[in-house]
């Protein structure tokens, strides 16, 4: 594998070959090292368990609190070192996470989890609900549903409303951990044209953590491939697409075009990069 | 291969469900029915209704208007325990899983139901206990090879990446035997080699065991092809049903779900 | 690699279904339950017997109990000492008004009647969860001991409410030594945790689990969440149960109602949370750690000559130090140190 | 006659449930921004009081200089719980943080008599604890002047807090931090911050509830005990909530003396004890989440 | 050569307060005896363990401490839970538990319970004169007849445990006995005292422990209830109980077994430990207050069954527990030795026997005057010692039935 030149713009997010252990004895991350430049989009691909959601908590030090532990390496975001910061701190400075899972606050409405998201920002009520109702008017749903309490909600409307909380932070950089999960499929498209938008228009940075690869790699500029807590692909998004393995592995099409899941006749031992 | 999958007759069926949380009207007048041994599949926008239509299937939700009718039974409502007792088994949403157990235990749990033995010889895991505390964890062992799980078998499934606990709660559905089995978004969070594999695993479920199954689904690549047919929720409402040909074209369906078709 | 499992395979269901699948495991629970039946009565003072190791038994007991229902089972409970009084006083009882019945029948009859009030106070689990149910178990805790206190018949219309336990008798033999009464407790409370043990492998144990981990779900597939948590309650009762006898047969002989205040309560709770929230070994290391720790620190405190108000509130502050200290270096308790440990132990001397 | 005893009794325990109202209402802070069950409550009362005493008797302070310094101590004693217990137990089940609690209590307890003793002491706040005259002669009803001053204190208080986490942000990051720590760390809500205020918001409370209950029954290791009777208010109420901690209290207040009066004497009496708990049990029944607790969420 | 005594005493949680004043009064009055040169030259040690007021550490302090050093020569632990506790356990052991006025009433039957000596006053006996007192104040026992008397006491054994004398008191003498409990740990009275206003009774006997003696005094004021009609138990009975209530425990009365004052042994106390800088309390002035002087006499009683004993089994040699539990037994401290002792009147005259364990049985009462506590009985006064020792042998019978003892007397 050749590691190939990503970027010419600066740097926005590096992480230096890091390693996470969970719980004292479990080896998550082997060395992992990517790297988001200003303003551009990066995915984060690989299987279950390769270890996206965990690079993803390591960035924003939100593996504490699972008792895992960044062991070796370091992260950069803004060329500062932010491993020992609070997530608060990361908030402050412009990174700001959509974890997995949607994890809203239950008892709170949508509205007020969105507000939650607006935490870290002083700015004036108006201010305020100009924020809510950009965030309304990406999400439409979210309005109808903005007085009922997030836990009673459906799981694609919770998803939307973790989305919106963060985008209420105003971030300049935004981990978004699987955002299409259990969304219908035109809000999935939705969201990253938001994605696509919002890069567009205010030069945010994303890295995106997806498992549809085929979604991921249309909007994204760069990718990275992800597996058993190693990163063993990298390049630019349109390279990826057209790389042979990745067609045939994530993205379902082989030499004969896209197979019907009704005619995938064994469960096929994928072929590895590395053992 | 469609031909050789033999349909039988309707053995759910669901007239004029509606259910309502306070103000929000989640179902609104839904019928429809589900045959012996199909793969029928419900689709809809985000918030449609399609996990409260399950859980009024399975008993988690009394609907405030309609009827249920199950293998000829006509009921106002189910309870969960008698649709589990009676072969209505089913994966949720938001992962439900044993979070404090391994994957072998949680697995084992979706046999409850065919326990004879009661605590007292269990306790002394004696004679009779013992025997068909095996005979279970045979079957469960079947189920895991099936779903190439063997080798996180004894850990804690909290520590499991999504895709694997959506295996294994799949898994924990499977070990009841069900007749009818529900999946909500048994696809969500993977790639596409995964879900050609839960593809598979569903088709091979129904195949071999003819067991009926409802799925939720939001990919349509995957929706399109493996359900013989598809009901269409919207708002509470129903806005289409009929084979994944019909629904596609149907341009109600079009409008609120669909899209551009992909 | 001195604790290594590489190597051990099984080839039946059965085999891997034993209660330490891994050899060395098994080797050394033997060990020490040899070491715990022959080779400690022998070697052991009166001592450490009827000050250490008997109450830490009865303790572990109890807390296996308590573990039952709020480690395995997933209900809070304050209220353990009460079952433990409902136990005792049942015993005492039994023995006294029931001529001739064997002591181990009167332990299991007194077990039996706190599994009934276990199981009537158990009923508000059902609509009532968590910090509420925590807190509403303490009615409980307050109302067994006010009736034991308030009607003479329990207590044989001893003048100061307080039962003396009678001797203990088994086929002629008299337990009446430190040794003998310790031989007892060990041999009912190694049964009772194999029993217990059995239950949590087997599908009551799923059962309660599955109620713990999500009770909706457990509903969903077939688990009546009724009957499940009320037998929790049960059998943990019954546990606390004899474990009270135990308290007041083969450790203090006399008590009050008063003996099984909120505060032994207390001390149970802390045992399964230090020692492992919905784990066996757990309820033993924790209760080892409480009964222990105290006596540890009143030792050093001696040892450093400090003036003696000084030093027992310095016992107290170390104490609730430790406390958090443990809790903060493994919150699932000693059980997980332990397992840990092992883990470590399997992959040393190679980090990973 | 037994009307006037009727209502005396009545008044008298609606006045005891807003005492302990004040001591469940450090209770409901805690839990309302953490989700932890904070054990250590009746010990921080316990401690108040007797740095409060302890200061004006060692040092011959006027009460209204120890308090702010108690206060001062008591906003320490916060900041460090939240550096060194709960910051590294971030995220953790909720036994786990109930426990680290019970730990503190016992830190706690041993660090207030290790500083300044174990005696008994007398403080006194000026108020006297005598009946209203007024009543006393109009109605014949007796009620005690120090028990309507600790009410409108109470009050005041129960007020103060009441708008303070409704009316700010704080407010709102508070419950959303009860409800998932992670999340809220992820939005970027400064978790050590609002701990670091609602303990020592608690530790205020803590030293309003010591020093009337102090000069109501004596500055001594027994005001751990208030906290016994707080729980029943606590979970009739709810745990989240603060006009709950008022309406519990006087629930429990009113109905326990009622109860010890009319129905005690018919079984023995003594039922004080877990008279209350039995009566928020029955409440439970109907509402589990007390009656302005949040409800819990189970959705699947 | 020295004398071991395990000190089992508690100094942290709610009964420290006094925990702290009674152990620092024997320890304090153990190293005057030292200071003195010992017992016949045989020095005391001792060692204090934490109990915490709790049974099972209490025990196993007992345990701990009970062969250290030579072997306990005595014990007290002073709590009712852990002297149950180690009941049995003294017995097997040979090791005299002293319980001053606490613990099981009926073990004062030295013949079913040899090694338990609960000296000075039971219970029983303190409840008898109680209402002896009481008649007196009204001016003979005849005019308690019609009388209203309230039994306001914890509810608990304790509290409980004087109810056999007064009910058949009041049965005797024709007084209305009305019985209010306290829940544990009493911290709100407003109920009861309602209650009690509305009884009017004449007086309120105040069977408390801990916090619910300072509640029941104040609640008492609020009520408009006269302090000089309450009588409270000697639990009740200082400073930790009427300081935290203020002004309003003036004119309160409780029973005591000590008199209020000072005498020469606290005056010796004072140069000879504490101006040597031994003293076992941390404040000076608390040398003589009624837990240190409860203290104290636990001192001197054991010192003196030490020294008895010694006479009987060789002067200046060091004792077995077995030894010690006769001189218990056959204590004669009159006025005579008292006033040797510097303790004059500081205490009842202790006479004990075989059948008589508690050797004594008179009290006085006490008020406080607002700062201190003063004597108001000149003389000690001592109830219907036929009734309780009546009740003390059916009792201890039953015990001896239930655990299968053969009453006898050891000699
Ligand atoms: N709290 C934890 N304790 C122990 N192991 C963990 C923990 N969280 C994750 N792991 C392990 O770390 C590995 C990587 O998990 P991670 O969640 O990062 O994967 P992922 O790539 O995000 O997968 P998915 O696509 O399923 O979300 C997995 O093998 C998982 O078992
Ligand atoms: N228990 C409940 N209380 C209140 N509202 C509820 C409850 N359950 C569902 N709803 C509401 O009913 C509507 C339908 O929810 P449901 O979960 O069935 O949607 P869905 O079709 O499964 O959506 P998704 O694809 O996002 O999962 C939603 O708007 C949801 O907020
Ligand atoms: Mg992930
Ligand atoms: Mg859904």
């Amino acid at each position: 594998m050749s590691a190939v030149p990503i970027a010419s713009s600066p740097t926005c997010l590096s992480v230096n070959n890091i390693e996470v252990i969970y719980d004292h004895v479990i080896l998550v991350l082997k060395g992992v090292s990517l790297q988001v430049p200003k303003g551009r989009i990066v995915a984060l691909l690989g299987a279950n368990g390769a270890g996206k959601s965990t690079t993803m908590k390591s960035i924003s030090t939100l593996l504490r609190g699972e008792r895992g532990e960044v062991t070796k390496g370091s992260i950069e975001f803004m060329g500062e070192r932010v491993d020992q910061l609070t997530p608060n701190e990361l908030v402050k400075r412009g990174l700001s996470q959509v974890m997995e899972g949607r994890h809203c606050f239950a008892h709170l409405t949508i509205e007020e989890n969105l507000l939650t998201g607006a935490y870290t920002r002083r700015i004036s009520r108006k201010e305020l609900n100009d924020q809510l109702e950009m965030v309304y008017t990406y999400f439409p749903r979210l309005k109808q549903r903005r007085g009922s309490q997030a836990g009673y909600t459906s799981g694609g409307e919770q998803q939307m409303c973790a989305i919106g909380r963060s985008l209420m932070a105003r971030p300049s950089m935004i981990l978004l951990d699987e955002p299409s999960m259990g969304l219908a499929p035109q809000i999935v498209e939705e969201i990253f044209e938001i994605v696509r938008d919002l890069n567009g228009k205010e030069g945010v940075s994303f890295l995106v953590a997806e498992q549809n690869t085929n979604v991921a790699l249309r909007y994204a500029d760069f990718g990275y491939i992800l597996e058993n807590g190693r990163v063993v692909m990298e390049g630019r998004a349109q390279d990826l697409a057209a790389n042979e393995d990745v067609k045939e592995f994530y993205l379902g099409v082989s030499g004969a075009g896209r197979k019907s899941f009704r005619d995938m006749k064994f469960y096929r031992r994928r072929k590895r990069w590395l053992a | 291969m469609q031909a050789q999958r033999k349909i039988g007759e309707v053995i759910l069926d669901l007239r004029n469900i509606s259910l309502a949380f306070g103000g929000v009207k989640a179902l609104t007048d839904i019928s429809f029915d589900v045959r012996e041994h199909e793969i029928r599949a419900i689709i809809g926008p985000n918030g449609a209704g399609k996990s409260s239509m399950l859980n009024v299937i399975n008993g988690v939700y009394r609907p405030q208007q309609g009827e249920i009718v199950y293998r000829g039974q006509h009921r106002k409502d189910m309870n969960t325990y008698a649709a589990a007792k009676s072969g209505i088994a089913r994966t949720f949403q938001n992962i439900a899983l044993f979070k404090g157990m391994s994957v072998l235990d949680n697995i084992m749990t979706g046999r409850n139901l065919k326990i004879q033995t009661n605590f007292l010889l269990q306790a002394l895991y004696w004679g009779p206990a013992q025997r068909e505390e095996l005979a279970h964890r045979r079957k469960v062992e079947e189920i895991i090879d099936f779903l190439e799980i063997q080798h996180i078998r004894k850990t804690p499934v909290s520590r499991l990446p999504y895709g694997l606990q959506k295996r294994v709660e799949l898994g924990r559905a499977l070990a009841a035997e069900p007749e009818i089995l529900l999946l909500d978004e048994p696809m969500a969070g993977m790639n596409v080699e995964e879900k050609q594999d839960m593809c598979r695993f569903i088709l091979d479920v129904n195949d071999q065991f003819g067991t009926t199954i409802v799925l939720i689904e939001h990919d349509m690549g995957v929706v399109m092809d493996i359900s013989d047919r598809v009901v269409v929720l919207d708002y509470g409402r129903k806005i289409g049903d009929g084979t994944p040909e019909e629904v596609r074209s149907n341009q109600d369906v079009i409008n609120a779900y669909l899209g551009v078709a992909h | 690699m001195l604790y290594r499992e590489a190597g051990q395979f099984k080839i039946s269901y059965q085999a891997d279904s034993q209660i330490f699948p891994i050899r060395q495991d098994r080797l050394f629970i033997i060990a020490m339950l040899v070491f715990a039946f022959f080779v400690v009565p022998m070697v052991a003072s009166p001592y450490v017997f009827s000050a250490i190791l008997i109450p830490f038994l009865i303790f572990a007991l109890a807390a296996l109990g308590l573990n039952i229902l709020t480690g395995y089972a997933g209900q809070l409970s304050l209220g353990s000492a009460a079952f433990m009084a409902v136990g005792a006083f049942a015993a005492y009882n039994f023995i006294l008004r029931v001529p001739g019945i064997p002591v181990l029948a009167a332990f299991i009859l007194g077990g039996l009647c706190a599994a009934a009030v276990g199981v009537a106070f158990g009923l508000p689990s059902l609509r009532i969860r968590g910090f509420y149910l925590a807190a509403a178990t303490l009615a409980t805790q307050f109302f067994v001991v006010w009736c034991l206190t308030k009607i003479g018949w329990f207590t044989n219309y001893s003048s100061s409410g307080v039962i003396t336990a009678q001797r203990i008798t088994i086929l002629g033999y008299n337990f009446d030594t430190p040794a003998s009464k310790y031989v007892l407790t060990l041999a009912i409370v190694s049964v009772m945790a194999l029993l217990m043990k059995n239950m949590v492998r087997t599908n009551v144990g799923r059962s309660w689990m599955a109620v713990r981990d999500m009770d909706v779900a457990a509903e969903v597939i077939g688990f009546r969440l009724m009957r499940t948590k009320l037998l929790a309650f049960a059998v943990s009762s019954f546990y606390c149960g004899v474990a009270g006898a135990l308290y007041a047969y083969a450790y203090l002989g006399t008590v009050e109602p008063e003996a099984y205040s909120l505060d032994l309560s207390f001390r149970i709770l802390f045992m399964i949370i230090i020692g492992g929230v919905g784990s066996i070994i757990g309820s033993f290391f924790g209760a080892a750690f409480i009964v222990l720790l105290p006596i540890l620190l009143n030792i050093i405190a001696h040892t450093l000559d400090l003036p003696t108000s000084v030093a027992s509130n310095l016992e107290l502050m170390v104490f609730g130090a430790l406390i958090i200290f443990f809790l903060i270096v493994e919150p699932h308790g000693l059980a997980r140190l332990w397992q840990i440990a092992k883990e470590k132990l399997r992959l040393w001397p190679f980090p990973h | 006659m037994e009307l006037n005893f009727f209502f005396e009794v009545l008044i008298g325990g609606l006045l005891a449930g807003v005492m302990y109202a004040l001591v469940a209402l450090g209770f409901v802070l805690i839990y309302k921004a953490s989700g932890v069950f904070n054990f250590a409550q009746g010990a921080m009362v316990f401690f108040a009081a007797l740095t409060c005493v302890g200061l004006v008797q060692t040092f011959d302070l006027s009460l209204w200089i120890a308090i702010p310094l108690t206060m001062a101590a008591m906003v320490l004693l916060g900041l460090a719980t939240e550096r060194i217990v709960l910051r590294p137990l971030v995220n953790q089940h909720e036994i786990t943080l109930f426990m680290a609690t019970i730990g503190l209590t016992f830190f706690v307890e041993g660090l207030a008599q290790l500083i300044w003793g174990s005696q008994v002491r007398r403080l006194d706040i000026g108020i006297e604890d005598v009946p209203i005259e007024f009543l006393m002669e109009r109605f014949n009803i007796m009620v005690s002047r120090f028990d309507v001053t600790a009410a409108v204190i109470c009050a005041v208080l129960v007020t103060a807090l009441a708008l303070f986490f409704s009316k700010t942000k704080i407010g709102r990051a508070l419950r959303a931090v009860a409800d998932d720590h992670q999340a809220a760390l992820a939005v970027g809500i400064p978790l050590q911050q609002i701990w670091g205020i609602v303990w020592a918001v608690a530790g205020f409370v803590a030293l309003v509830a010591g020093l009337l209950w102090g000069a109501r029954n004596g500055v001594q290791f027994a005001l751990t005990f208030v906290a016994l009777k707080a729980l029943p208010v606590l979970i009739l109420g709810g745990f989240t909530s603060i006009p709950g901690a008022i309406i519990g209290g006087l629930i429990i207040g009113a109905s326990e003396k009622l109860a010890e009066v009319y129905i005690g004497p018919m079984v023995g009496g003594g039922i004080e004890g877990w008279f209350p708990y039995v009566l928020a049990l029955l409440f439970l029944l109907v509402r589990p989440e007390g009656l302005f607790g949040e409800k819990i969420i189970r959705r699947i | 050569q020295e004398q071991f005594i395990p000190i089992l005493s508690y100094r942290v949680g709610p009964y420290a307060a006094g925990g702290s004043g009674f152990f620092g009064g024997a320890i304090d009055y153990m190293n005057l005896v030292n200071a003195n040169g010992g017992i016949n030259g045989v020095k005391l040690k001792w060692e204090e363990c934490e109990t915490e007021y709790n049974a099972s550490r209490g025990v196993e302090c007992y345990e701990r401490l009970k062969s250290s050093n030579g072997g306990a020569s005595l014990v007290e632990p002073l709590a009712t839970g852990i002297a149950y506790g180690i009941l049995d356990r003294v017995a097997v052991d040979k090791v005299p538990m002293t319980t001053l006025g606490y613990g099981r009433s009926d073990a004062a039957n030295g013949k079913v319970f040899p090694y338990v000596f609960p000296l000075i006053t039971s219970y029983w006996n303190q409840a008898a004169a109680m209402t002896a007192y009481l008649g007196s104040q009204l001016g003979g026992m005849d005019k308690l007849k019609g009388k209203k008397i309230v039994h306001l006491y914890h509810d608990s054994a304790f509290g409980k445990e004087p109810l056999p004398v007064l009910e058949a008191q009041a049965q005797q003498y024709g007084f209305e006995l009305i019985k209010i409990p306290v829940a544990h740990p009493g911290n709100e009275q407003q109920s009861q005292w309602l209650q009690i206003r509305q009884a009017r009774p004449d007086y309120v006997i105040l069977w408390g422990w801990g916090v619910m003696n300072a509640v029941a005094i104040k609640t008492a004021q609020r009520n408009g209830f006269p302090r000089e009609k309450i009588l409270g138990v000697w639990w009740a009975g200082s400073e930790e109980d009427t300081i935290p209530a203020g002004d309003a425990a003036k004119g309160y009365t409780t029973m005591t077994f000590n008199t209020p004052g000072n005498y020469p042994v606290l005056d010796e106390i004072r140069k000879k430990v504490y101006d040597a800088g031994r003293g076992n309390l941390a404040d000076k002035n608390r040398v003589g207050s009624v837990y240190h002087m409860r203290g104290v006499t636990a001192g001197i009683l054991w010192t003196e069954a030490i020294r008895k004993a010694q006479e009987k089994y060789g002067k200046g040699k060091v004792l077995t527990g077995e030894q010690i539990r006769w001189g218990f037994e056959n204590l004669n401290i009159d006025e005579a030795r008292q006033k040797q002792l510097g303790a004059f009147g500081m205490f009842p005259v202790v006479k004990t026997s075989c059948e008589d364990h508690e050797g004594s049985g008179a009290v006085k009462v006490q008020q406080w005057d607002g700062s201190k506590w003063v004597a108001i009985t000149k003389d000690w006064v001592v109830g219907d010692k036929a009734l309780t020792r009546k009740l003390l042998e059916e009792s201890s019978n039953k015990y001896a039935a239930e655990k299968n003892i053969k009453a006898a007397c050891m000699d």
